[in-house]
C-alpha cells in the first residue's frame, strides 16, 4: 500500500469543564490508506467518538486537541475554517452517532442531503434534490422522492441515520468518518448499507473508519482493526488476527461477550399470568404530503409475567412507536392496551403514576431522551426522589447503586448529557428507567451504543431482575442474535403489522415468512 | 462561584450593586434633601456647591438622582417580576396543555394585548388614584401578556422533545415536568427579555410621566426627573442630562446580566 | 416664513398652533378655550372690541338701551351669512333665544333672565330683560353669542348645522375640520366687515406637546403658538425670529379650596394656607417677571377690579400659629392638578414647600383632566390649583362663577358660602350707577378675600409667541384671535 | 391550512366580545364626564345632563352595552360624543398616518435588526458585539420623547432637513413627514429586538446539527444563515408580533411629540375626553388587528417550523 490518506500521530483530546479537566483521548495514533476500511471497536465511553470528531476539526471550544492530523499530506489541526472547510463533506465526512439531533429540525431532509452537492459541486438545487433522492435510495430509504420533503421529527431513528449516511456519502468523499452508521438499523437495511459501503469502498477506493460495537459487523467489513479503551489504543491490527487471536485481556473480553457466545437461557414457564394485553393498535400520523400515514395496523400482542418479548423488524416499521404506545405517549386510533386486565390508555397529559410505576421505557435515542441541563445524577435521583422511593439519606448511594448497575463510573455523576458518549447516554436512560423498579421495561434499542462487553453486562443485568423480580421485558431491537440470547417470545414487524410472531426458538429457528428468512440471513456473524 | 461567572454578568452585576448600595446608602451620600426647593437658586449648572446642578425649583439634582436610585429599582424589579411571574406560569401551562386552556388564555392574551397600555394606566390610575404602586398593578395587568406569548412559543417546540416524553412515562406530575424540565429549557430567552423589560419599565414610567400620569412630584425617578427636565434641555441641559445618564447605566447593568445569564443558562456553553 | 419642504405656501396663511382643541363648532355648545377660539372667527357678534378691548359696534350700528335698562334695541347693518343670504333681526333673536332655551346651553348666565328677543324689522332688534341687566351690552360682545343662521339651523338641525360645515357669519368660513387636528379655514366673501380678512385663510392645529409646538414655530411651519410655559420663555426671548409680547389676559390664578372638608372648612386654616405663601417670589418664580400677584380674587382686567387692596402678606409665624389653634398641625393636605402641565405642577411644588414649612403635610396629586374637573365638581378634594378667565370686562359674570354660592356652580366648587355676596351679586347685575356699582362689587372683593374663598395667586398675561413674520395678530384678554387683521410681513 | 385559519379566525369574535365587555367596563369605571369634557366647567349641571341624556349616556349600563352590541352587529360603530362624527370614518382618516408609520417602523427595523443581531452573535465579544451592545442599550434607555425632541431640535429646528409635524401629502411627501418618527421608533424597538436575537442565534450556534452542517463542509455563512439564523428567528419573530401589536397601538407618545395625526393621538385625546364611542371602536380596532397580527406571526412560525401546529 502506498502513502496513507489519514495519518493520525499522537492524537490527544481534553476536555475543560467545570469540574475539572477530562482527558478522552490519549496519543492515540493510526493510519487509513486509500480504500481501506479501519474499524474501531472499544469501550463505550473510550474516545472514539471524540477521535472521529477530532479528525474533522468538529469539537466544542472547550476541547484541546494536540498531536497531529494529516489527511493527503496536509495538516489537519493546521488548517484555517475555510482550509476545513474545502475538506470536510468533499474529501472526508462524518456520519454522527446521534442522528436526531445532528439533523436541523426546520430543514426537509431532501435539502439537507443535497446540500453538500450544491456546496462542493456546484449543482444546482434541482440537480442536488435529483441526486438527493438517489442516495437516499442507495441508503435503502423508501420512497425517497416523497421522503425528500419529510422533516426529521417525521422520521424513524433509523430512517434518520440514514439520511445522515445519504448526506455524508453525497460527494463522493475520499475517507467516511462513520460514527456507529447502523446502531437504529435493521440487520437487512443495515447488511445493505454494509453492503453498499463496501461497494463505494471497493469502486471508488472510499475509504472508512467504522466506528462499531458490533464485532461480527466490524469482522465482515474492515480490514484492520483499532481497540480503544479509556482514551487509548489498545490492540490494532488485522481484523482476522485480532478477532481469532486477540492479544490484549480487554480485546479477549470483547470478544467473550459477543451474544452469540452467550449461554442462551431457558425459556421460563407460559403459564403464568398475562401482564400485558395489546390489541387492535392502529395509530396514524398525519403525513407530509397530506393525508395520513398509517405507522401501526392492528396490532396485537400479549406479554406474560416474566416473559421478554423480542420485538424485530425493519427500521420505521412501527417498534417505536408501539412501544410509544403503550407507555401513552402517542395515542391509537383504535385499540386498546390492557396492563393486567386495566386498560392503561390514558386520556390525560399526565400518566398514571401507578402505571408508570409498573411499565418504564428506556427511549431509542440516548441523547435526546436526557434533559440536557440536568446532570447524570440529578437524572437518575429525580424520580426516585419525586415518588420518594428511597428515604432522602439513601439516595446517594441508591444512585451510586444504579450506577453501578449499568456500568457507569462515578465520576460520570456530575456530567451533563452534551459531556457524555453516546453509550454512556444510553446507560443513564437505563438507569433512570429502572429507578423505578418496573415490573415491564419497554427496551428500544437499549443497547444500540453500547460496546458488546458492556452490552452483555446489562443483558446480564436484565435476566438477573427477570429472575429476582419477574421483571417483564418487551426488547425492540434489530440485533437478532441478542434477541435470540435474551428473549422468550418474538414479533416481527413489517410495515406497521405484525407479520410473524411466536417462541423464540420457532421463529428464528425455523422462519415461515420470507421477510423474517431475509431478516435471518442477513445478521453479521464472527 | 463569582469567579466562574461571565464576564459580563459580573460586570453588570457590579453596576446594577453599586446603584443597590447608592439607594440604600442614599440619605448618607447626598449633600440636600431630595424634596427641599430653593427659588433662589433655580438652574444653577453643575459645580460648586451642586454637584450635578439644580432645578427649575432649585432641588439638588445630584441628590435626587441618587434618591431616585430607590424608585426605580423597586419599579424596575415589582415592574418586571409580576408580569414575568404571571405570563411565565401562564405560558408554560397553556403551551403544555393546550386545548381548551391554552384557548381561553390565548385569547385573554389578544383581549389584552387589545388595549393600549395607555388605556388601561389612565383607566386604573383614575380608578385607583394616581401613584407608583397603581402603576406597577397596571404594568402587571398588561405586561404579562408578551411573556406568555414568548414562552408559550418555545413551550410548543420543547413540549414534544423526547426528554419531556421521558419524564412523562416516568409518572411525574405535569406541573413537575413543566418547571422542572420545560421551564429551564425555555427560560433563558425570557430572561434576557426581562432584564430589557425592566429597563423599559423604567421607560414607561417616563412616558407617563411625559403626559403627566407617571410617579407623583415631588417623587424623584429618573424617569420624571428626565421628562420635567427636558422643558429646559436648552437653558440648564442637567436637569434632565443626569438622570438619563443614570438611567443609562443602570440600563446597561441590566442588559450586561441579560446577557451573562443568557450565557449562562446556554448549554454547552463554559 | 422658512419654507418647510414638501408644502408650498404661496397663499398668506396664518397658522396657530395650540394646546386647545376645537371640540364644536356650535357656539352655544362649549366654553372650552380652544372652541371659543374657533366661534370668534366664524360668528360675528352684535358688538365687537376696539384695538384698546373697548366696545364699538359690530353687526349693530348702534343700539339704545330703556332707562330702566330692561330693554335694548339694536340697529343692524347690512350683512349677509357666508351662504349670501342677509343676517336679520330675526337671526340674531333666533340666536339669542337659543342660547336661553337650548337645555344643552353650555353657559346662557347673559341671557338667563332675558323676557324675549324679537325682530321689530329685518334690521331692528328688541331684547327685554325680566329686570334691569347691566352687563347685557359686555355679554353679546361673547364669542358665545355669535349669530348662526336660523334658516340653516331649522333645516339641519342643531346637531348637523355645526357638525361639518357650518353657515358662518364671522371673518372666515370652515374649509375643512379635521377632527382631532386642525380646523382650515377660509376668508368668507360675505364678511360684513369689507377687505377683512387681511390674509387668505387660517389653520388652527392643535399639538398637545409644548416643545413640539415651539419647534414648529422655530421651523417656521406655524407663525404663533399659543401656550407656552415658563421653561421656554428664556430660549424663546433670545430667538431673534420671535416675539414675546406681554398680552394682559382677563384671567386669575387661585388655590381653590374646599370650603367643605377638614382642614380647610376651617377659616384659620384657610388663612394660614394663604399667610404662608410668599407671593411676590412665587410670582417671581412661576412668571419671570411677565406678571404680577394677585391682590383680589377678581382678574385685574376687569371693570370695578379694586387695584388698592392690599392682598395677603407673608407671614409664617402668624400661619403656623393659626394651624397650631386650629389643630390642624401635620393634618394631611392634597393638591390636585391637571396633568401634563409643569407650570402647575411647578406651582403646586412651591406650595408644598411652604405649607409644609407651617406644619401641614401636602401631597400632590397628577391627574387627566377628565378626572380632575369630576373630582372638583363632586367636591372631592382640598385644594387645587387653577386659572379661570373671563369672558368679558364684565364682573358680573366673574362674581357668578368664581364667588357666588348660589349660582349654580358652588362658587367655582369650593362651597364657599356668604348670604351677603350672593346677595351683591344680584345687585351687581341690576345697578345703573357705575359708582355704586363699584362700590358694590369692591364689597364682594374684600368680603370674599377676608373670608378666604379662595387664594389668588398672580394675574398672568397670555403666554403665546409670534414668528416676526406677521403682523396683527394678538390674542385678546377675552380669548379672541385678532385674526381677520393679521397678515405676513411684507 | 385553510381550515385552521379559517378555525382561528373564529376565536376573533369571542375576542372581540370580550373586548367590548372590558373596554365598555372600564369605561363605565372610569371616573370623569364626557359631556363635562366638551361643555367646560362653567358649564351648568342641567346643561351637562340634558347632553348626557342626549348621548344616552344615563340609561342603565347594561342597555347601554345592549344598544353598543346591537349597532356593531350591524357593522355601526357608533358616534363620537365630542366631535359627533361617525367613529368609522374617524378611524379611517387617522388609519392611514398610522398605518404608514408602522410600515415605515418595520421597514427600518427588520433589516436593521437582522444585521445588528447577526454582527452581534458572529463577532462575540469582540469590539463590534459590545458596541451594537452597548448602543442599543443606550438607544433603549433614552426615552422615546426625549430622543424625538432632541432629534426635532437638531434636523428640524437647527438643520431644516425634516418638518416637525404632520404627515405631508404624497407618498415623498409621507415618507419625508414619518421619517423622523419612525427613526424615533425604531431606535428603541431595534435593541429589544436585536438582543433577543443576538441570544437566540447563540444558542442555536451551538446545536449538534451545526457541527454537522460543518462536518459537510458548508460555508459558515451558509450555515448560518439557513440553519442558525432560521431556527433562532422564531422567538424574534414572536417579539417582532408582539411589538407590532404594540406598536399599532403604541405609538401614542411618537405621535404626540411629532404632532401626527394618527390612531396613536385619535386615541389620546378620546380618552382624555373621555370619548367613549371612540374609545371602544378603536379598541375593537386595535383588537382586531391584534389577533390578526397574531395569527400572521403564528402562520409564520408553522411556516418555519414545522413541528409547530397552527
Ligand atoms: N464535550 C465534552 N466535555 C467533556 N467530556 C466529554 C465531552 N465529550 C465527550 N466527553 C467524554 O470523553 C470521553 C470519550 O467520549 P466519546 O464520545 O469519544 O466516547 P465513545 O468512545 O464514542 O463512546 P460510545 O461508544 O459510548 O459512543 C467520554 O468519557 C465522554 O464522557
Ligand atoms: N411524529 C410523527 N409524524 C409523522 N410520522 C411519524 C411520526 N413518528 C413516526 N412516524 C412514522 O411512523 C413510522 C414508524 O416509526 P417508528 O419510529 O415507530 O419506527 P421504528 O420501527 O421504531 O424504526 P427504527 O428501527 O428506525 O427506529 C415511520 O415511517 C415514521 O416515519
Ligand atoms: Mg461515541
Ligand atoms: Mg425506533
Amino acid at each position: 500500500m502506498s502513502e496513507p490518506l489519514l495519518k493520525v500521530c499522537n492524537l490527544d483530546v481534553s476536555f475543560r469543564s467545570r469540574g475539572g479537566e477530562t482527558h478522552a483521548v490519549r496519543n492515540v495514533s493510526f493510519d487509513v490508506g486509500v480504500g481501506e476500511i479501519i474499524g474501531i471497536v472499544g469501550e463505550s465511553g473510550s474516545g472514539k467518538s471524540v477521535s472521529c470528531r477530532a479528525i474533522l476539526g468538529l469539537l466544542p471550544e472547550s476541547a484541546s486537541v494536540s498531536g497531529r492530523i494529516e489527511y493527503s499530506d496536509q495538516n489537519l489541526l493546521g488548517l484555517d475554517t475555510e482550509g476545513l472547510r474545502r475538506i470536510r463533506g468533499r474529501d472526508v465526512s462524518m456520519v454522527f452517532q446521534n442522528p436526531a439531533s445532528h439533523l436541523d429540525p426546520l430543514m426537509a431532509i431532501g435539502a439537507q442531503v443535497s446540500e453538500p452537492l450544491i456546496h462542493h459541486q456546484d449543482a444546482s438545487p434541482t440537480q442536488a434534490l435529483d441526486a438527493a433522492i438517489e442516495r437516499l435510495r442507495e441508503v435503502q430509504l423508501e420512497h425517497p422522492e416523497q421522503r425528500v420533503n419529510s422533516y426529521p421529527h417525521e422520521l424513524s431513528g433509523g430512517m434518520k441515520q440514514r439520511v445522515m449516511i445519504a448526506a455524508a456519502i453525497a460527494c463522493g468523499p475520499g475517507l467516511l468518518l462513520a460514527d456507529e452508521p447502523t446502531t437504529a438499523l435493521d440487520v437487512t437495511v443495515q447488511a445493505r448499507i454494509l453492503e453498499l459501503l463496501k461497494s463505494l469502498n471497493e469502486q471508488h477506493y472510499l475509504s472508512v473508519v467504522l466506528v462499531s460495537h458490533d464485532l461480527a459487523v466490524v469482522a465482515q467489513v474492515c480490514d484492520r482493526v483499532l481497540v480503544m479503551r479509556h482514551g487509548e489504543i489498545v490492540e490494532s491490527g488485522d481484523t482476522k488476527q485480532v478477532i481469532y487471536s486477540p492479544q490484549h485481556p480487554y480485546t479477549q473480553q470483547l470478544i467473550e461477550s459477543q451474544p452469540s457466545r452467550m449461554t442462551i437461557r431457558p425459556p421460563v414457564a407460559t403459564d403464568t399470568d398475562t401482564l400485558l394485553d395489546v390489541s387492535n393498535i392502529d395509530v396514524e400520523f398525519a403525513s407530509p404530503g397530506g393525508g395520513t400515514m398509517r405507522a401501526l395496523n392492528d396490532v396485537s400482542l400479549i406479554l406474560r409475567q416474566g416473559e421478554s418479548l423480542g420485538v424485530v423488524g425493519e427500521s420505521g416499521s412501527g417498534k417505536s412507536t408501539l412501544a410509544r404506545v403503550v407507555m401513552g405517549l402517542v395515542k391509537p386510533k383504535s385499540g386498546d392496551v390492557k396492563l393486567r386486565g386495566q386498560s392503561i390508555l390514558q386520556k390525560r397529559n399526565r400518566l398514571d403514576l401507578s402505571v408508570c410505576r409498573k411499565v418504564q421505557m428506556v427511549f431509542q435515542n440516548p441523547y435526546d431522551s436526557l434533559n440536557p441541563r440536568y446532570s447524570v445524577y440529578e437524572t437518575i435521583a429525580e424520580p426516585l426522589e419525586r415518588h420518594k422511593l428511597v428515604p432522602a439519606t439513601k439516595l446517594d448511594e441508591r444512585v451510586a447503586e444504579l450506577m453501578g448497575l449499568v456500568e457507569l463510573d462515578s465520576s460520570l455523576a456530575s456530567r451533563k448529557p452534551a459531556q457524555l458518549s453516546g453509550g454512556q447516554c444510553q446507560r443513564v436512560g437505563i438507569a433512570r428507567a429502572l429507578a423505578m423498579d418496573p415490573e415491564l421495561l419497554i427496551a428500544d434499542e437499549i443497547t444500540s451504543a453500547l460496546d458488546v462487553t458492556i452490552q452483555a453486562q446489562i443483558i446480564a443485568l436484565l435476566n438477573r431482575l427477570r429472575e429476582e423480580r419477574g421483571l417483564s421485558v418487551i426488547f425492540i431491537s434489530h440485533d437478532l442474535t441478542l434477541v435470540r440470547s435474551f428473549c422468550d417470545q418474538v414479533v416481527v414487524f413489517q410495515s406497521g403489522r405484525i407479520v410473524e410472531s411466536g417462541a423464540v426458538s420457532g421463529v428464528l429457528e425455523q422462519p415461515q415468512k420470507s421477510y423474517t428468512q431475509e431478516l435471518l440471513l442477513s445478521v453479521p456473524t464472527l | 462561584m463569582i469567579a466562574r461567572w461571565p464576564k459580563s454578568l459580573r460586570f453588570g452585576a457590579g453596576i446594577v450593586l453599586l446603584w443597590l448600595i447608592a439607594a440604600v446608602l442614599a440619605p448618607w451620600l447626598t449633600p440636600a434633601d431630595p424634596y427641599a426647593i430653593d427659588l433662589d437658586n433655580t438652574l444653577r449648572p453643575p459645580g460648586g456647591d451642586w454637584l450635578m446642578g439644580t432645578d427649575h425649583v432649585g432641588r439638588d439634582v445630584f441628590t435626587r438622582v441618587v434618591f431616585a436610585a430607590r424608585i426605580d429599582i423597586w419599579m424596575g424589579v415589582m415592574g418586571v417580576l409580576a408580569p414575568l411571574l404571571i405570563g411565565v406560569t401562564i405560558g408554560l401551562f397553556a403551551g403544555y396543555f393546550g386545548g381548551l386552556f391554552d384557548s381561553v388564555m390565548m385569547r385573554i392574551v389578544d383581549i389584552t394585548l387589545a388595549f393600549p397600555f395607555l388605556i388601561l394606566v389612565l383607566a386604573i390610575v383614575a380608578m385607583l388614584g394616581p401613584g407608583i404602586t397603581n402603576f406597577i398593578i397596571a404594568l402587571a395587568l398588561v405586561a404579562w401578556v408578551s411573556y406568555a406569548r414568548l414562552i408559550r412559543a418555545d413551550v410548543m417546540v420543547v413540549k414534544n422533545a423526547e426528554y419531556v416524553q421521558a419524564a412523562r412515562t416516568l409518572g411525574f406530575s405535569s406541573p413537575l415536568i413543566i418547571f422542572k424540565h420545560v421551564l429551564p429549557n425555555t427560560i433563558s430567552p425570557i430572561i434576557v427579555y426581562a432584564m430589557t423589560d425592566m429597563v423599559l419599565v423604567v421607560l414607561a414610567g417616563a412616558s407617563l410621566g411625559f403626559i403627566g400620569l407617571g410617579v407623583q412630584p415631588p417623587t424623584a425617578e429618573w424617569g420624571a426627573m428626565i421628562a420635567d427636565g427636558q422643558a429646559y434641555i436648552t437653558e440648564a441641559w442637567w436637569v434632565s442630562f443626569f438622570p438619563g445618564l443614570a438611567a443609562v447605566s443602570f440600563g446597561i447593568g441590566l442588559s450586561l446580566i441579560g446577557d451573562g445569564l443568557a450565557r449562562m443558562l446556554r448549554i454547552g456553553d463554559t | 416664513p422658512k419654507s418647510v419642504a414638501g408644502e408650498e405656501d404661496e397663499a398668506d396663511i396664518i397658522r396657530i398652533v395650540s394646546l386647545y382643541r376645537t371640540q364644536t363648532l356650535d357656539p352655544i355648545k362649549s366654553v372650552f378655550t380652544g372652541s371659543i377660539e374657533a366661534f370668534g372667527q366664524l360668528y360675528t357678534r352684535l358688538l365687537r372690541l376696539d384695538e384698546n378691548d373697548e366696545l364699538i359696534p359690530g353687526l349693530a350700528l348702534r343700539w339704545e338701551i330703556s332707562a330702566d335698562a330692561t330693554d335694548y334695541t339694536f340697529f343692524l347693518r347690512k350683512a349677509k351669512f357666508s351662504d349670501g343670504s342677509p343676517i336679520t333681526a330675526d337671526d340674531v333673536a333666533f340666536t339669542l333665544l337659543r342660547m336661553r332655551d337650548d337645555p344643552e346651553a353650555a353657559y346662557s348666565e347673559t341671557v338667563e333672565d332675558m323676557q324675549n328677543a324679537w325682530a321689530i324689522d329685518d334690521h331692528t332688534l328688541r331684547v327685554r330683560f325680566n329686570s334691569a341687566n347691566i352687563p347685557f351690552l359686555q355679554g353679546v360682545e361673547t364669542a358665545f353669542l355669535g349669530i348662526v343662521s336660523r334658516a340653516d339651523v331649522e333645516r339641519r338641525g342643531s346637531v348637523d348645522a355645526f357638525s361639518d360645515i357650518p353657515v358662518s357669519s364671522g371673518p372666515y368660513q370652515v374649509v375643512e375640520w379635521r377632527r382631532n387636528d386642525r380646523l382650515i379655514l377660509e376668508p368668507n366673501p360675505h364678511y360684513w366687515r369689507a377687505g377683512y380678512p387681511l390674509n387668505d385663510g387660517a389653520e388652527l392645529i392643535e399639538v398637545v406637546d409644548v416643545n413640539t409646538r415651539i419647534a414648529m414655530l422655530q421651523a417656521g411651519e406655524v407663525d404663533a403658538v399659543r401656550y407656552i410655559q415658563n421653561s421656554h420663555f428664556a430660549e424663546l426671548s433670545e430667538d431673534p425670529d420671535v416675539v414675546l409680547p406681554v398680552e394682559p389676559a382677563m384671567r386669575v390664578s387661585v388655590l381653590l379650596l374646599n370650603h367643605d372638608r377638614p382642614p380647610f372648612s376651617d377659616k384659620r386654616v384657610r388663612e394660614a394656607a394663604a399667610l404662608a405663601l410668599d407671593m411676590d417670589r412665587i410670582t417671581k418664580a412661576m412668571l419671570r417677571g411677565r406678571g404680577r400677584t394677585a391682590n383680589t380674587l377678581l382678574p385685574e382686567q376687569l371693570e370695578f377690579y379694586d387695584p388698592d387692596f392690599p392682598g395677603w402678606e407673608y407671614n409664617p409665624d402668624r400661619a403656623r400659629q393659626l394651624i397650631e389653634e386650629a389643630g390642624a398641625t401635620g393634618a394631611d393636605v392634597t393638591i390636585n392638578i391637571t396633568a401634563p402641565d409643569s407650570d402647575w405642577e411647578m406651582a403646586a411644588l412651591i406650595v408644598q414647600s411652604y405649607w409644609g414649612a407651617i406644619g401641614l403635610n401636602v401631597i400632590i396629586q397628577k391627574m387627566d383632566q377628565a378626572l380632575y374637573e369630576q373630582r372638583l365638581e363632586d367636591g372631592d378634594y382640598d385644594s387645587s390649583i387653577e386659572w379661570w378667565y373671563n369672558d368679558s370686562k364684565e364682573p358680573d359674570l366673574a362674581v357668578r362663577w368664581a364667588l357666588c354660592g348660589s349660582c349654580g356652580n358652588r362658587a367655582y366648587y369650593t362651597n364657599y358660602q356668604n348670604d351677603r355676596v350672593d346677595e351683591l351679586v344680584e345687585m351687581g347685575t341690576a345697578e345703573m350707577d357705575p359708582d355704586r356699582r363699584r362700590e358694590i362689587y369692591r364689597e364682594i372683593q374684600a368680603l370674599a378675600f377676608r373670608d378666604v374663598a379662595q387664594i389668588p395667586l398672580y394675574y398672568f398675561p397670555w403666554p403665546n409667541a409670534y414668528s416676526t413674520g406677521i403682523e396683527g395678530l394678538r390674542l385678546r384678554p377675552s380669548t379672541q384671535w385678532t385674526l381677520e387683521e393679521a397678515r405676513r410681513v411684507p | 391550512m385553510f381550515l385552521k385559519v379559517g378555525k382561528r379566525l373564529g376565536h376573533i369574535l369571542p375576542v372581540l366580545l370580550g373586548i367590548s365587555i372590558v373596554s365598555f367596563g372600564l369605561i363605565q369605571l372610569t371616573p370623569g364626564d364626557p359631556a363635562r369634557m366638551i361643555l367646560g366647567n362653567k358649564a351648568s349641571v342641567e346643561a351637562v345632563e340634558a347632553v348626557r341624556e342626549r348621548m344616552g349616556l344615563n340609561e342603565p349600563v347594561l342597555q347601554q352595552y345592549g344598544n353598543y352590541m346591537l349597532n356593531l352587529v350591524q357593522g355601526d360603530l357608533g358616534e363620537s360624543l365630542r366631535y359627533q362624527q361617525p367613529v368609522s370614518e374617524l378611524i379611517m382618516q387617522f388609519l392611514p398616518v398610522t398605518g404608514f408609520l408602522a410600515l415605515y417602523v418595520i421597514v427600518l427595523t427588520v433589516p436593521l435588526t437582522i444585521l445588528l443581531g447577526i454582527l452581534a452573535a458572529r463577532n462575540r465579544g469582540r469590539w463590534i458585539d459590545q458596541l451594537i451592545r452597548m448602543t442599543s442599550v443606550l438607544g433603549m434607555t433614552m426615552p422615546v420623547f426625549w430622543l424625538a425632541m432632541l432629534m426635532l431640535r437638531i434636523f428640524s429646528v437647527e438643520l431644516g432637513w425634516f418638518p416637525v409635524s404632520g404627515f405631508g401629502t404624497g407618498f415623498v411627501g409621507h415618507l419625508h413627514h414619518l421619517f423622523l418618527p419612525a427613526v424615533s421608533v425604531s431606535i428603541y424597538l431595534i435593541p429589544v429586538l436585536v438582543r433577543n436575537l443576538r441570544a437566540a442565534l447563540l444558542e442555536e450556534m451551538n446545536a449538534d446539527y451545526v457541527v454537522a452542517s460543518r462536518s459537510k463542509g458548508l460555508p459558515e455563512g451558509y450555515i448560518f444563515r439557513r440553519h442558525i439564523l432560521k431556527n433562532a428567528s422564531l422567538p424574534t419573530l414572536n417579539l417582532f408580533g408582539v411589538l407590532i401589536t404594540w406598536l399599532i397601538g403604541g405609538t401614542v407618545i411618537v405621535e404626540l411629540v411629532y404632532a401626527i395625526p394618527g390612531l396613536g393621538t385619535l386615541m389620546f385625546n378620546a380618552i382624555l375626553g373621555r370619548d367613549y364611542s371612540v374609545i371602544q371602536g378603536l379598541t375593537l380596532f386595535y383588537a382586531f388587528s391584534t389577533v390578526i397580527i397574531t395569527l400572521v406571526t403564528d402562520m409564520l412560525s408553522a411556516l418555519i417550523d414545522p413541528r409547530i401546529e397552527l
